[in-house]
């Protein structure tokens, strides 16, 4: 660890902030023509953000402050950990647990300091943010830990080069399609598309957690934002689609993955938070457990 | 748990309108919930008694925007059977050309906007953009896209232009052809059938007790009550059309009989265009004077419709002067939107609260008048 | 509203004008009749969001707040709050000439007759009710306003507060809701 | 029509009807007193008018009376029966019908927000509904001027004949 290495992580963040970003216009035009209309411009995102930076805003306690400055600083220590492609800002630390650690942090960070505006429905939306995600991480750790289990590695550039050794067919996707579907569903969950967009249900709760945030909280709001989506969809692409051997073959996965789960959830009404609860606990659970069952007893996929 | 006060509405993205619900939610239930209107109130009644009864064309329309046609007619109907007006036959059937056309848009504008609650938006954008042909239709006709004032006392304000037949004609097929789309988006989405289906029910004796009609009706008691049926209005006895009904209202019915109700109105479109009179007068010659300075005989008469959401009505007071004495409207969604939600949105969870407004057909212009 | 014809704006100040132009959230506030033509306006057919504008939930997150025709006294309370608690700058378009002049309902004792007695209005559209291509215009218009730092409303608001809380307390009496009175 | 006579003969049977008119073919207008108001309302809801479409009021200031108007439907033979009573104007008390049509309750209470009608037996009625920090005589009485609490209120725009632009000729 020197300064070089905080130099390159803060480049590989920048860039992943710009690449996301990107994407995330893109997306929306993608729908917009999905919903036959014209769409945003494809650099909306950029000006949506950089718009809320720029607006003042009220704070509402010191916890709400904080609590926003500490979601956004540990998503984005978190994305420093996240291989980008082949480069890695601070290399042989890019393990799984490390990960759910520390994105842990920013998720509490939000939790508090959305609960901290001291609006009801914020606390609503927060406590659908929880059992939403307590519902889509046991069948997502239960299949990532059957692929520690198999491959007796948790490190996701690990993981990612050991998928590239049998080209194509090597990717985890194929080897093991239960938990590739899993795994696919969970990040519905994970970046809160529907059908699994309850806590952030704007006509049911008023956008949830973010209904007291204006100004330069919403536009910290909305990085944080493009940072966890970085993280998760970039987790999925090196657990499950063989990372990137090259940055231009991981940012096309990745692009491919996001695009396609977008389209999905905009064609799908959301779930209630019970039945999305539900959902996970029957059928995701259901395949982790049989793929885990796999993997662990049989052995299918892991030779 | 502690109870939380909380505010769906006015400016709810869940709430349809210048309305408001309050609820005191625990947990995620919904404990007590009082209706509060009147965002919307405007004094219609009061400002209607200090217009001439022509002058009351231009706000008539005004009171309910979803569906701004049925309060003319019920305007004219009253007027003319205060007056003993006789309604040229054309006319009959451009009227009711017009009001389907309304319906269908209502219709449209609902089917799609179920998608807001839910989270589908995909829908509303299609249906809002479907709805908008409709609209183009009755601009040509009309000369508006949402308020016509085009019924009036005595017939319709002007014939219809030349050539409009084929192109409702066509619209009407585009209409058809999109509904299955639709229907497949919506309806038959798993998810949405999981939240809709055998939730917010609305059992019979509620009906009777709130005084629900329209949709919310029909789905319930199983029998066809519609006004267009039990007492017919313009030449609707003259047409052929069956409208759904059933013994259980779920919020998946309430919205597939939307499905029926609209391909029934695009029937009767239909027969309307082959059955009406090809040539003749559309409007009664009412007065010989000035038309501001017409009056209508004294008497008092109330007379309704079949709106998209139920039994729309008019209490007309004349007492022979040039202005209307007192008229009293009655919105269709008056016992929902009220009395519904405080006696039955509570034991909902507060997802539904947007859904029970939508599918119940809380329209907030029309309760506040 | 007074415009400074001489831009005094600093550089910062006009990027982030910029920035705020293209990029309007929607407060949509459906206050009366004027609100049945904005769903056509956001949806598939006119498209707003090709102007980068867009609904938002809630007031904090907005940038601009749509008067959407007539407003009752009842409605101004519930404006004038949703309004003041928006984050500068702000905006306010006024939709139809009920907001400004009372329109068709000018004699009615519940709605009010302008509304830039109460709020700074940047914009008016007239119409009864806009059109859907009417209300493009004008956002396309206000987006020009923004860009120039014409649309200064919110500082007209902040400097004269004196005089619009004197004008809502007089057809209010009050400006602040209690809204548990009717249960 | 023939439903329509039976029921004339019925009601005229049973009750003391004031007057009894017929604007339409399918609509019955009766006049009663206020003490048997309730009577006809409950046997009318026996024999099938289950629905109350609506409850109204009309102020006649020169009679110095106000008119309520019950209109109950009967879905099943189209008949609308609008039940009509007097109360006296400055004494406008009245009994609230909740128990027989409980849908009746915000009527009630939108009736005394209007014209202040009193309906005793509905708490409810006696509460706001559609005005807020109402402080005038009930907007609906007929001696009540809109337009002057308007102008008194609400200030209006001045006319300033210079704020029209001038147009422009484009050449």
């Amino acid at each position: 660890m020197n300064l070089m290495n905080f130099v390159y992580a803060f480049l590989l963040l920048l860039a992943a902030f710009v690449f996301q970003t990107t994407l995330t216009g893109i997306n929306r035009k993608v729908v917009a023509r999905l919903q036959r209309r014209r769409g945003p411009r494809f650099y909306q995102q950029f000006i949506d953000i950089f718009k809320a930076l720029s607006k003042g805003s009220t704070t509402h306690g010191w916890v709400f402050d904080f609590g926003v400055v500490m979601a956004l600083g540990g998503i984005m220590a978190t994305a420093i950990f996240i291989p980008f492609g082949p480069l890695k800002a601070v290399p042989a630390m890019d393990n799984i647990f490390i990960i759910a650690y520390v994105l842990a942090v920013g998720m509490l960070g939000m939790a508090m300091s959305a609960s901290g505006s001291g609006n009801p429905w914020a606390s609503i939306g927060v406590s659908r943010a929880l059992t939403n995600m307590l519902a889509y991480d046991i069948p997502f750790m239960m299949v990532v830990f059957g692929l520690i289990f198999a491959f007796d590695t948790s490190s996701l550039s690990g993981l990612a080069a050991i998928q590239r050794e049998g080209g194509f067919l090597g990717w985890h996707v194929i080897r093991f399609p239960l938990g590739g579907i899993v795994a696919m569903i969970s990040l519905q969950g994970m970046l809160g598309k529907k059908p699994f967009d309850s806590f952030i249900a704007p006509a049911e709760i008023a956008s949830g957690p973010m209904v007291e945030y204006g100004g330069r909280h919403l536009g910290m709001l909305f990085l944080l934002h493009e940072f966890s989506t970085f993280i998760e969809v970039s987790l999925i692409v090196h657990l499950f689609f063989g990372g990137g051997a090259t940055v231009a073959a991981f940012l096309v996965k990745y692009a491919l993955i996001y695009t396609f789960l977008n389209i999905v959830s905009n064609v799908l009404p959301r779930f209630k938070i019970d039945q999305a609860v539900t959902f996970f606990y029957k059928v995701p659970l259901a395949l982790a457990v049989v793929q885990t069952f796999l993997i662990i007893v049989v052995g299918m996929g892991v030779a | 748990m502690k109870e939380v006060k909380l505010f769906l509405g006015p400016q709810h993205p869940g709430m349809h309108g210048n309305y408001s619900a309050h609820m005191y939610v625990e947990g995620d239930m919904i404990n007590k919930s009082y209706a509060l209107p009147g965002m919307l109130h405007r004094g219609f009644e009061k400002l209607m008694e200090r217009r001439h009864w022509m002058g009351n064309l231009a706000l008539i329309p005004r009171i309910c925007v979803i569906e701004p046609d049925p309060n003319e007619m019920v305007y004219a109907m009253s007027i003319e059977k205060l007056a003993g007006i006789e309604v040229p036959e054309r006319a009959h059937w451009i009227r009711m050309i017009i009001l389907e056309l309304a319906r269908l848009a209502a219709n449209l504008m609902a089917i799609g906007g179920i998608g807001a609650p839910v989270g589908l938006y995909t829908s509303v954008y299609w249906g809002v953009a479907d709805r908008d042909l409709v609209l183009d239709i009755f601009e040509k006709i009309t000369g508006a896209r949402v308020y016509h004032m085009y019924i009036v006392p005595g017939g319709v304000r002007k014939d219809l232009p030349e050539g409009i037949e084929e192109e409702i004609l066509g619209l009407l097929d585009y209409i058809e052809a999109r509904l299955p789309e639709f229907y497949d988006l919506v309806m038959r989405s798993p998810i949405f059938q999981t939240r809709t289906r055998d939730n917010i029910l609305l059992p019979e004796e509620v009906v009777w007790e709130l005084g629900v009609t329209g949709i919310g009706m029909r789905s319930a008691v199983n029998k066809e009550y519609d006004i267009r049926k039990v007492k017919p209005y313009a030449r609707y006895d003259q047409v052929a059309f069956s409208l759904p009904y059933g013994p259980y209202s779920d919020a998946f019915t309430r919205v597939d009989f939307k499905y029926v109700e609209m391909a029934q109105s695009i029937s009767i479109i239909r027969q309307s265009i082959e059955k009406m009179p090809k040539e003749g007068p559309v409007r009664a010659r009412i007065a010989t004077g000035s038309a501001l300075r017409w009056r209508v005989p004294p008497g008092m008469v109330y007379s309704c419709v079949e709106s998209a959401r139920g039994e729309y009505g008019y209490l007309v007071v004349s007492d022979g002067r040039e202005m209307p004495y007192r008229i009293a409207v009655r919105g269709s969604s008056y016992p929902q939107g009220l009395l519904g939600v405080e006696k039955y949105l509570p034991g909902h969870r507060i997802d539904d609260a947007s859904l029970w407004m939508d599918t119940m057909g809380v329209c907030a212009p029309e309760i506040d008048r | 509203m007074t415009t400074n014809s001489k831009d005094m704006r600093k550089t910062w100040e006009k990027i982030a004008d910029y920035f705020r132009a293209h990029s309007i959230w929607m407060k949509w506030y459906c206050t009366g009749c004027g609100a049945i033509e904005m769903p056509p306006t956001m949806t598939s057919r006119f498209d707003m969001e090709q102007l980068g504008m867009g609904p938002m939930a809630t007031p904090r997150q907005a940038d601009v707040l749509l008067i959407t025709g007539y407003l009752s006294a009842k409605t101004l309370r519930r404006v004038i709050y949703s309004y003041e608690q928006m984050q500068d700058p702000k905006y306010v378009v006024g939709f139809g000439s009920c907001t400004l002049n009372g329109g068709i309902y000018f004699d009615s004792y519940a709605t009010m007759t302008r509304l830039d007695h109460y709020l700074p209005v940047d914009l008016y559209i007239a119409g009864c009710m806009p059109r859907p291509e009417a209300i493009m215009n004008a956002f396309d218009t206000l987006i020009k306003m923004i860009e120039k730092g014409e649309a200064k409303g919110w500082r007209h608001y902040q400097e004269n507060h004196d005089w619009y809380r004197k004008n809502q307390l007089h057809s209010l009496k009050e400006v602040y809701v209690k809204d548990e009175f009717h249960e | 029509m023939n439903s329509m006579n039976k029921l004339v003969e019925e009601l005229k049977g049973r009750f003391t009807l004031l007057e009894v008119l017929l604007p339409d073919q399918q609509q019955l207008i009766v006049d009663i007193d206020q003490m048997h108001l309730h009577a006809l309302l409950s046997h009318l809801k026996a024999t099938g008018f289950r629905q109350l479409s609506l409850l109204t009021a009309v102020d006649w200031i020169e009679e110095n009376t106000f008119q309520l108007v019950y209109i109950v439907f009967n879905w099943d033979t189209g008949i609308h029966v609008l039940v009509r009573t007097k109360l006296p104007r400055d004494k406008a008390v009245f009994r609230t019908i909740t128990g027989i049509y409980p849908g009746a309750q915000y009527y009630e209470r939108d009736v005394h927000e209007f014209f202040g009608v009193a309906f005793e037996g509905n708490v409810m009625s006696f509460k706001p509904l559609f005005l807020e920090l109402w402080d005038e005589l009930p907007p609906m009485r007929k001696d009540f001027d809109p337009e002057a609490y308007s102008r008194e209120k609400f200030p209006e725009r001045p006319y300033v004949p210079q704020f029209v632009p001038k147009v422009e000729v484009v050449e």
